[in-house]
């Protein structure tokens, strides 16, 4: 064994000397904190009764946390934390902006519920095969990828979410689970591959990962370098990740196949991590690429909307219809990438938060219809008006959310974009975006005429093969958890157009983030 | 001098090496079938990687290295004859015949016989 | 497999590639090797092992399930970066101690105790995914 | 450059010559098979020469290091023939299909 | 006594390739060993003795003679330009019985000229081989039954 | 050596996505893990080629006496390649839960999640 | 703007949700006589606002509001002049009766709770959508309108008929809602201005806009749907689905008005151009006659009457667009009289059909006797109706007249068009007001007899003040007509209509009008049936048009979704790597990123041959006859990749490149064991073709892009940061290593992360498959 000789050596020029506050621990919290706690249930697995009480304690002190880094970062900023002391870009940044955060902390609520929406609905061997595991450890990973500056480091954590969602997604293991798990795996692993290739050509050019760094370095490399086939590279493989058409195929292919608590969580964090990273990369590193792209991601952004909710229509079973709304989602987001200005922006974060709370929301609510009305299908689910008027309110809540509609919190968003696309002058999109909003109320409002008013007795056909269960009071309450923030959005939005704000303008003019990765060197 | 020496008797080991392996290599393409095959490769294919190995054992100063590349040796003596063991006798039970020409084959006696 | 040679052989050949997966691990910071090269010799050792002489016995031998064990590297990994909380350095800051042990120094280190940490892990997930696979053979 | 230096660079670059045609006809064989456990020796000798090739490379270039990588195809190199060849013994009895067209392949190969 | 005498060899291969034969090392290795040993302890039974050591020895001589000289054999065996080869697989009656003798005896017989270990029979009596020149099975037996087996019995018996 | 590289790395993903492209998951995943090497040389060579010195500190000196492989990208690599090497092995038992739940690997016979003769939503309110 | 008078209104805005919050629990709690306490609401609304009708009158207006998105820069405020007062008046002093009236209507109804609480809400929607300043606070309103009148349409929910008018509400207003958004975003990011104030204050700068006929357009999207114009007609009878005070409330005074409000508001801005004084009048008068057309067909009463609404929005929006100040004079006055009759008439229907049991007008008669206070309210609503004196409808009716005038052809036509849609009102009110109480008595589902004080307080309050307002036109006019007629002409507007009429031409249309209403009201039998069987020669109208068109759009999704969500997986993936080809060419293309044509390169023989074997590997996986043989090859190409890995300097790389191919083999044979796989790939020639064109134009761009990215220089500051404090701070001489486990550490904590529940999600493919078959727990052995 090699002695190790402790040389006295000038460490300023290699670390930073200021000590670390507890505060900037938030900044890896979300994710250190899964992913130790996650570690630890596995190793707990057998205590499979224990399980849920540790893991939703363990839900509930990260979402504290994450509310704690949020408001951190609104009231100070960008908050930075680089691993092992060494200065940026050597080692790795975790940079927590308002986009970061905020998106974390919405992962935390959603987290949290799903958390809570599972004690009734993952069984024995769920939790023994490690649902509560693979739960936390996606959280580890959706947070990784959140707040990371450094973008292979934001692979690595598209990677952990990815595995733990595969986890996931196979735990019931019956046909549909495997069929569908294949595609998504198979699907998902091409394009964080693209991903990674793209990482890999944009270190051959750059020679740096940090994204700070590329930001700050992207415009003398512009006119030498090949970073116009690098920017659509990520956009291909991002656009992958979030499901824009025309790479949104393995989306309703397998959303509707895991169980519900399952697709709810999935609904409402994977595809929004893709949308982030566009965001990320598109925006702040390469910006003229992007409005190079506009055009292309407008259009993107249109056909995505306008497929993903035919698709919803052309479906009777609504998990696949809600895989299809969450698409047409994605759209929407696109769209505000597509216009690149601030309030364009803007709308995309804020959908983003709105799209991460009402499709999970919808997902967890698609359970307790099943249970309570015994079927996934619109030709089989009637009355629910009548049995569950509760589940209703939340129901309509949801859909009139999902469409756009006050008092839910889609409304915003959906002005923002139109505002964003018509001040652009493309009017075009702005139709597309309210055509589309059109057709999910027709969509969504479809599920709550036939489902809940429909009565039973008119229904053709055989009968719903499985009897109804009791919908438990624990997962109600975890949807009607979601519908508080979703309806206050819906009539207070200032607060998260706030904040979406300041994340547009950090994306646009990555100056803040820049210098607070280099604080030394802000006059770069 | 002895670094001198040290160079020879490595040199010399390696082209002894290099040269059993390609024997080796050349036995798995001449010899008639699967199980002859596993002598060359077993044998010529062994003896020739781990000259090589002991030729590193003797060019290097390091003792450290120098151990470290006689066990290299012992490994590759260990499992060599294992794998070949294995896989004839997965080939065997497989059912990949024996080359039409070969003179015997008790295993075949033995199993035919505890048929009967 | 059940060969009476492969069978008699194999539990040497674990032993000692469970040796030299240790050497790997512990001279990776200075030479080429590593928590996971280790992990995943030490695995393929085990690996061969459950081929060898069946499932059970690798079970038994390791004690702790192997996902576990998987856990416990996650961990300990995971921990080794929270020490620095307690010394005012950000995650992952690598801390060295040296203790003197029979009079011989040695040196410990938050990133030796993390590479301990992805050795077990691959250690532990390789094993299960080799013994379950193996499992499914015997039934 | 001493005279032995001179000869065991001679020597190396002879031996890499020898090694790279004996991975080529590995290959060969590999590629002609006729029957799977054939290609499984093939993958199993080509292992074993590289193990024979990275000590060449080690001396090549003083580094010592590449030593244990020879050490460790050594011992897990080991290991897919193992699996291999648990592979090929638990389909056999079968009498899978495939392997009479393997055999049959071997028969008209030899005539 | 024998797990005692395998732990102590496995520590010695431990400084060895560690390259440190220091106290410290040896100990650190002896404790590692222990723990690999504790790994495989079902399957660790009957193990030699030291005294018999230097027949080990001269076993091992034995053996890597034998293995250059098959070596060699392959290479005038593979490069003679028509190959004149009488393969087959004849069954061999062993005297050794116990597991670790039957392996070795197999081992040996694979790393040496023209012979390879196929199968040891169920009722482990009988060790298949095959033999690359098997037109004369009966002087391949008496060679082995001279050779190695006559000497894994006198190295551990 | 980066143009040999570059040529090989072309060549290797045009293997991988072919084999992407067929209807057997088992192509596919052998597709999968040549798609890993790909990248894994594509990395590698973009953080430029250097002959045969490997990334460590000779004993005797506190830093590299001359100039060595790029050590970046091979930690890089070493992450993705972990990383592949998991998915793989969860591609490969997922193919296999796969042919014994739908007894095929034909993703053209793979239609649980998708089935052909999908029921039509009803038309009336 | 005293904070005081601002928080009340606040209050007053939301108190309509509190108290939609708390009815079902009052309903519970007290039954139908909550309606008395909820009614409380509304009247306190309309108390609180016509505190203000002093102020307007005197042409001053109320506004106030609160800071609401300031990041959007939307308040959340309201801004009343006689336009928005009066609407707020007829909302909330109607919206009492019908509380009171839905309290007998609905009695004993198991959800009548909810049914409060909708309606509330709605009237709670409504009222800010007048009151409203800011575009974002008046849309929000507007389509809260929407949602509430689709849950009191569809509140009978068990008949699909109900349901299917929800939808229809639903969709066509939703539609305009969209269209009214567009056109307030419109204008809000081309002008900067965000209320409503500030627009009506600057018309000419909107006329001037070049956006103008954008906006218009798409406002006037959102006020037909809305108010039911041509072609948008068909949901508002539809509608009647719903609970009759629901009909006579939104379908009198409110959200069918609406449309007529935004189109009054926006007339200040948008009127007095080509534009709009075409558009509108020529939907309106497509509506009128269309609507009285369609009434006369009907025979029940709500839905005569629901016809006779569109034909009377019509009629509204056709005097609003005909650009005089007389005719917005008239519209104001007819809009006051028809919430008032229409209410009434409604609620008269609705109170028949509670005691009668039917709602058919062939099938009652001679109910007069039995429901004599009813008969009286309708009488005089019907009066109103048709323009007869003394009440408001009359001065109404005079003031249209007055206003349309015969001065040329254009406004001929239009006169022409108001008289024969007024005439048809005419015979249709009389209808609904006579024939169930006229006649010999026809036996009734039900035994009729009066209804409770709740059911007959609302129309016979209505009906009286149809009278009182009518009486005392100096005060309404002061109060009501002329501030709301100067807001929607933006000048100051005087009405001089009183009981007493000029003698004029006028007064003789009204006479035309009144003989040929009675005329139809004698044929109307005869002329029902005419109309009918001309709707069945037409047999296509857009209500069955709606149906095609949803049915239509599912059956498009459904191809659209073939199209794109096919099932199979080869496809997909496809597409995936088209898109990635395209992406690896096309901007190389354009911006000329395609590398430098290189050397040859200099590779010693030894990495020649290994390339070659790597090569060769990767050819014997295409190649391999079978699967097996494909999967030994994959470890041919994995172990060339790690000799590369050796020559170029990577031991680390090469170590775990080399075990991990191997583990991957032995995984692959461990798996492969168990599965009958048949032989490879049997696919069509062209396939394979298309396959590998595909691959390989990916496989070229990959290459190439690689190439030209290595021909750029390459900044190595990271790895010389990495060799230089590797040993001195990070104290490891394997610089890999330490950038594994302390540079990037995190990586490395990610990639183990991945490795763990990749092995535990393994474990769960396959134990759980495990334990379905074997109950008992078959790993027990495993500790
Ligand atoms: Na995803
Ligand atoms: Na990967």
């Amino acid at each position: 064994m090699a002695t190790v000789e402790h040389t006295e050596t000038d460490l300023t020029v290699a670390m930073i000397t200021e000590p670390a506050q507890l505060v900037d621990w938030l900044v890896i919290a979300p994710v250190a904190l899964p992913l130790i706690l996650g570690a630890a249930l596995l190793m707990a697995r057998r205590r499979t009764a224990a399980q849920p009480v540790l893991a939703i304690a363990s839900l509930a002190v990260l979402f504290a946390a994450d509310i704690g880094l949020l408001w951190h970062v609104l009231a100070n900023g960008p908050a930075v934390m680089t691993m092992g002391r060494w200065l940026p870009p050597f080692g790795i940044s975790f940079v927590a902006d308002a986009l970061g955060a905020t998106l974390v902390a919405t992962a935390g609520l959603v987290s949290l519920v799903c958390g809570f929406f599972s004690i009734n609905s993952v069984n024995f061997i769920g939790q023994r095969y490690g649902f509560y595991p693979f739960l936390l450890l996606m959280m580890a990973g959706v947070n990784g990828s959140f707040l990371t500056g450094d973008i292979f480091n934001l692979y690595v954590w598209f990677e952990v979410f990815l595995i733990a969602s595969f986890g996931l997604i196979i735990l019931g293991s019956g046909q549909r689970q495997i069929d569908g798990a294949t595609k998504y795996a198979i699907l998902n692993l091409v394009a964080t591959t693209l991903f990674l290739i793209a990482t890999g050509y944009l270190y051959g050019i750059f020679g740096t990962l940090n994204m700070a760094d590329i930001a700050r370095k992207a415009p003398e490399l512009r006119s030498t370098a090949p970073l116009m086939t690098l920017a659509t590279l990520y956009l291909v493989a991002f656009g992958m990740k979030a499901a824009a058409f025309p790479l949104n195929f393995w989306l309703p292919a397998s959303y509707h196949t895991p169980r519900i608590v399952v697709a709810a969580l999935f609904a409402g964090l994977l595809t929004k991590v893709g949308v982030y990273a566009l965001l990320r990369t598109l925006v702040m590193l390469f910006p003229p690429e992007r409005s190079v792209l506009s055009t292309l991601i407008i259009w993107l952004a249109i056909a995505t909307m306008l497929v993903g909710i035919l698709g919803a229509l052309a479906q009777s079973d609504i998990r696949r219809m809600l895989g299809f709304v969450v698409v047409s989602g994605i759209g929407f987001m696109l769209a505000g990438l597509g216009l690149g200005d601030p309030i364009g922006i803007a709308g995309t974060v804020v959908y983003a938060v709105h799209s991460m709370l009402v499709m999970t929301a919808l997902y967890l609510l698609a359970g307790l219809m099943r249970r309570a009305g015994g079927s996934y299908t619109l030709n089989r689910l009637t009355g629910l008006y009548r049995s569950h008027p509760l589940m209703a309110g939340a129901t309509l809540l949801l859909v009139f959310a999902a469409a756009g509609l006050p008092p839910g919190s889609g409304l915003w968003p959906k002005v923002m974009l139109v505002q964003a696309s018509l001040g652009a002058g493309v009017w075009w999109l702005a139709l597309a975006i309210l055509v589309t909003g059109l057709l999910t109320t027709l969509a969504l409002g479809r599920v709550f005429v036939l489902a809940f008013w429909r009565m039973p007795e008119e229904k053709s056909g055989e009968a719903a093969t499985i009897e109804s269960q009791d919908v438990g009071r624990g997962t109600y309450l975890a949807v009607l958890v979601l519908c508080v923030p979703i309806a206050l959005i819906g009539v207070w939005p200032e607060p998260l157009i706030g904040v979406a704000q300041q994340a547009a303008a950090g994306l646009l003019d990555p100056g803040s983030y820049v210098g607070a990765v280099f604080p030394l060197e802000t006059t770069q | 001098m002895i670094a001198e020496l040290q160079n020879y008797v490595a040199g010399i080991l390696l082209i002894v090496g290099a040269a059993f392996a390609l024997v080796a290599t050349i036995g798995i393409v001449r010899l008639p079938d699967i199980y002859s095959r596993m002598h060359a490769a077993s044998k010529a294919g062994t003896v020739g990687s781990g000259a090589m190995l002991i030729a590193l054992a003797v060019f290097s100063d390091d003792p450290a290295t120098t151990l470290r590349a006689i066990a290299a040796v012992a490994f590759l003596m260990l499992t060599a004859p294992v794998s070949a063991h294995l896989l004839a006798k997965a080939a065997y039970s497989a059912g990949y015949r024996l080359w039409e020409h070969s003179v015997v084959d008790d295993m075949a006696a033995a199993a035919k016989s505890k048929n009967q | 497999m059940r060969t009476l040679i492969f069978r008699t052989m194999a539990p040497y050949l674990t032993s000692l590639m469970v040796l030299f997966s240790v050497f790997v691990l512990l001279r990776g910071h200075n030479e080429p090797g590593g928590g996971f090269i280790g992990g995943l010799i030490a695995a393929s050792a085990f690996a061969i092992y459950g081929i060898a002489c069946g499932v059970s016995p690798v079970r038994r031998a390791l004690y702790f399930h192997p996902m576990t064990i998987s856990g416990f590297g996650l961990f300990i990994a995971g921990l080794s970066g929270v020490l620095s909380l307690f010394t005012a350095v950000p995650f992952m800051t690598g801390l060295w101690a040296e203790i003197s042990v029979l009079g011989v120094t040695v040196d410990l280190s938050t990133p030796l105790v993390f590479d301990i940490g992805v050795y077990l892990v691959v250690l532990g997930s390789l094993t299960s995914i080799a013994l379950a696979l193996e499992e499914r053979e015997e039934d | 450059m001493s005279a032995g230096a001179h000869f065991r660079e001679v020597a190396e670059l002879i031996a890499i010559g020898l090694l790279c045609m004996s991975f080529l006809v590995t290959v060969y064989r590999f590629i002609v098979g006729p029957t799977l456990p054939d290609r499984v020796l093939a993958l199993d000798l080509l292992v074993t020469v590289a193990i024979g090739f990275i000590a060449v490379i080690g001396i090549r270039t003083g580094y010592a290091l590449y030593l244990d990588i020879a050490i460790a195809l050594g011992l897990v190199g080991f290991l897919a023939t193992v699996a291999f060849a648990r592979f090929i013994l638990s389909r056999g009895p079968r009498g899978e299909s495939s392997i009479e067209e393997e055999n049959q392949l071997t028969v008209e190969k030899q005539r | 006594m024998s797990l005692f005498l395998i732990n102590l060899l496995l520590a010695i291969a431990w400084a060895a390739v560690s390259a440190s034969f220091t106290l410290a090392n040896l100990v650190f290795g002896f404790v590692l060993s222990a723990v690999a040993l504790y790994l495989i302890r079902e399957q660790v039974g009957y193990v030699g003795y030291l005294t018999r050591s230097w027949r080990v020895i001269s076993l091992v001589a034995l053996f890597v003679y034998e293995l250059i000289l098959s070596a060699w054999r392959v290479v005038v065996l593979v490069l003679s330009p028509k190959m004149n080869v009488k393969p087959g697989i004849f069954a061999y009656p062993m005297r050794v019985d116990r597991d670790a003798e039957i392996t070795l005896l197999a081992n040996l017989i694979t790393l040496t000229p023209g012979t390879l270990s196929v199968d040891v029979s169920e009722d482990r009596r009988t060790l298949y081989v095959h033999a690359i020149d098997c037109s004369d099975p009966d002087k391949m037996r008496r060679d082995i039954a001279e050779g190695f087996e006559r000497k894994i019995l006198e190295a551990f018996r | 050596m980066e143009t040999a590289f570059s040529a090989l790395v072309g060549i290797f993903f045009a293997v991988a996505v072919y084999l992407l492209l067929s209807k057997h998951i088992i192509r596919i995943l052998l597709g999968a893990a040549i798609l890993g090497n790909a990248v894994n040389l594509l990395i590698f060579t973009a953080g430029r080629l250097t002959r045969e010195v490997p990334p460590i500190i000779p004993d005797t000196l506190p830093i590299p006496a001359e100039a060595t492989a790029n050590p970046l990208p091979q930690a890089l690599v070493l992450t993705a390649i972990v990383i592949s090497f998991s998915f793989f092995a969860f591609l490969l038992v997922l193919t296999y839960r796969a042919y014994q739940e739908l007894g095929t690997d034909d993703t053209e016979e793979m239609r649980v999640a998708e089935p052909v003769d999908e029921e039509a939503p009803p038309m009336r309110y | 703007m005293e904070t005081a008078g601002q928080s009340l209104t606040l209050f007053a805005l939301f108190l309509p949700f509190l108290a939609a919050c708390v009815a079902p629990i009052l309903t519970r709690a007290a039954g139908h006589n909550a309606a008395w306490l909820l009614a409380l609401a509304p009247a306190f609304l309309f108390v609180h606002f016509a505190g203000f009708l002093g102020t307007v009158a005197e042409g001053g207006t109320v506004s106030g509001g609160y800071e609401w998105i300031p990041s959007l820069g939307a308040r959340f405020s309201w801004y009343l002049d006689g336009l928005s007062l009066t609407f707020a008046l007829l909302i909330s002093g109607i919206g009492t009766l019908i509380v009171l009236y839905s309290g007998a209507y609905l009695k004993g109804h198991p959800h009548q709770g909810r049914f409060f609480s909708f309606i509330l809400m709605f009237m709670g929607a409504m009222q800010g959508l007048v009151v409203a300043d800011s575009f974002l606070t008046l849309f929000v309103f507007w389509e809260l309108t929407s949602i509430t009148s689709f849950l009191l349409i569809g509140f009978d929910h068990a008949r699909e008929a109900s349901r299917r008018a929800a939808v229809q509400a639903l969709i066509v207003t939703g539609m305009g809602g969209l269209s009214l958004l567009a056109g307030l975003v419109l204008i809000w990011t081309m002008t900067g201005m965000a209320d409503m104030s500030a627009l009506i204050a600057s018309g000419d700068l909107m006329r001037e806009s070049p956006i103008y006929l954008a906006a218009l357009l798409l406002l006037l999207g959102g006020a037909f749907t809305k108010s039911a114009q041509v072609p948008f007609h068909f949901w508002l009878p539809n509608a009647m689905e719903a609970p009759t005070p629901v009909s006579a409330y939104l379908h009198s005074a409110t959200m069918v008005k609406a449309g007529v409000y935004l189109v009054m508001r926006l007339n200040p801005v948008f009127g007095e151009t080509v534009a709009w004084e075409t558009i509108l009048p020529v939907f309106g008068g497509a509506t009128l006659l269309t609507g009285g057309l369609l009434a006369v067909r009907q025979t029940d009463l709500k839905l005569m009457l629901a016809y006779t609404t569109v034909a009377s929005l019509g009629l509204l929006v056709m005097l609003t667009g005909f650009g005089s100040e007389k005719a917005v004079e008239a519209a104001v006055l007819y809009l006051i009289a028809h919430s008032m009759f229409k209410g009434a008439l409604f609620m008269v229907a609705g109170a028949i059909d509670h005691e009668a049991g039917s709602r058919d007008v062939t099938k009652l008669g001679g109910l007069r006797t039995a429901m004599p206070i009813t008969f009286a309210a309708a009488l005089v609503a019907a009066i109103s109706m048709g323009g007869l004196p003394p009440l408001f409808g009359f001065l109404a009716k005079e003031e249209i007249y007055a206003a349309l005038g015969f001065a040329d052809g254009w406004t001929g036509a239009l006169t022409l068009v108001a008289i024969a849609g007024n005439a048809l009102m005419f015979a249709i009110g009389f209808a609904v007001a006579l024939k169930p109480f006229f006649g010999p008595k026809i036996e009734t589902p039900k035994h009729a007899h009066e209804g409770p004080l709740l059911l007959w307080i609302g129309p016979v309050t209505l009906s009286v003040l149809g009278i009182v307002t009518a009486v005392f036109s100096a005060w309404s006019h002061h109060n009501l007509t002329d501030p709301m007629a100067s807001a929607v002409a933006g000048t100051s507007v005087h009405a001089h209509i009183s009981l007493i009429p000029h003698i004029g031409l006028p007064l003789l249309l009204s006479l035309i009008t009144v003989v040929i209403g009675v005329a139809i009201f004698m044929g109307l039998g005869r002329l029902r049936g005419q109309v009918a069987a001309l709707l069945a020669a037409i047999g296509w109208g857009p209500d069955r048009g709606f149906d095609q068109a949803i049915a239509g759009t599912i059956r498009m999704a459904r191809a659209v979704t073939g199209v794109f969500q096919h099932g199979h997986m080869d496809r997909y993936m496809m597409a995936t790597f088209i898109a990635v080809a395209l992406a690896l060419f096309v901007p190389a293309a354009l911006f000329d990123e395609f590398p430098e044509w290189p050397d040859f390169p200099d590779l010693q023989f030894y990495e020649w041959v290994v390339i070659l074997i790597a090569v060769i590997g990767l050819w014997s996986v295409l190649a391999a006859s079978n699967r097996l043989t494909a999967i030994v090859s994959l470890g041919i190409q994995g172990f060339a990749v790690a000799l590369l890995f050796v020559l170029m300097g990577a031991p680390d790389l090469s170590f775990t490149q080399f075990m991990v191919e191997t583990l991957s083999v032995v995984i692959l044979a461990l798996v492969m064991t168990r599965l009958r796989l048949s032989p490879a790939d049997h696919r069509p020639t062209g396939e394979k073709t298309a396959d590998a064109v595909l691959a390989a134009a990916c496989g070229l761009g990959f290459g190439l892009m690689l190439l030209r990215v290595t021909q750029g220089r390459f900044d190595d500051t990271l790895s010389q940061f990495f060799s230089e404090y590797s040993y001195v701070i990070a104290h490891g001489r394997n610089i890999v290593n330490v950038i594994l486990v302390d540079f990037r550490g995190l990586d490395t904590l990610g990639e183990i992360t991945v490795v763990m529940v990749a092995g535990l999600a393994i474990l769960a493919l396959i134990r759980i498959r495990l334990r379905e078959r074997e109950p008992v727990d078959t790993a027990k052995a495993a500790g």
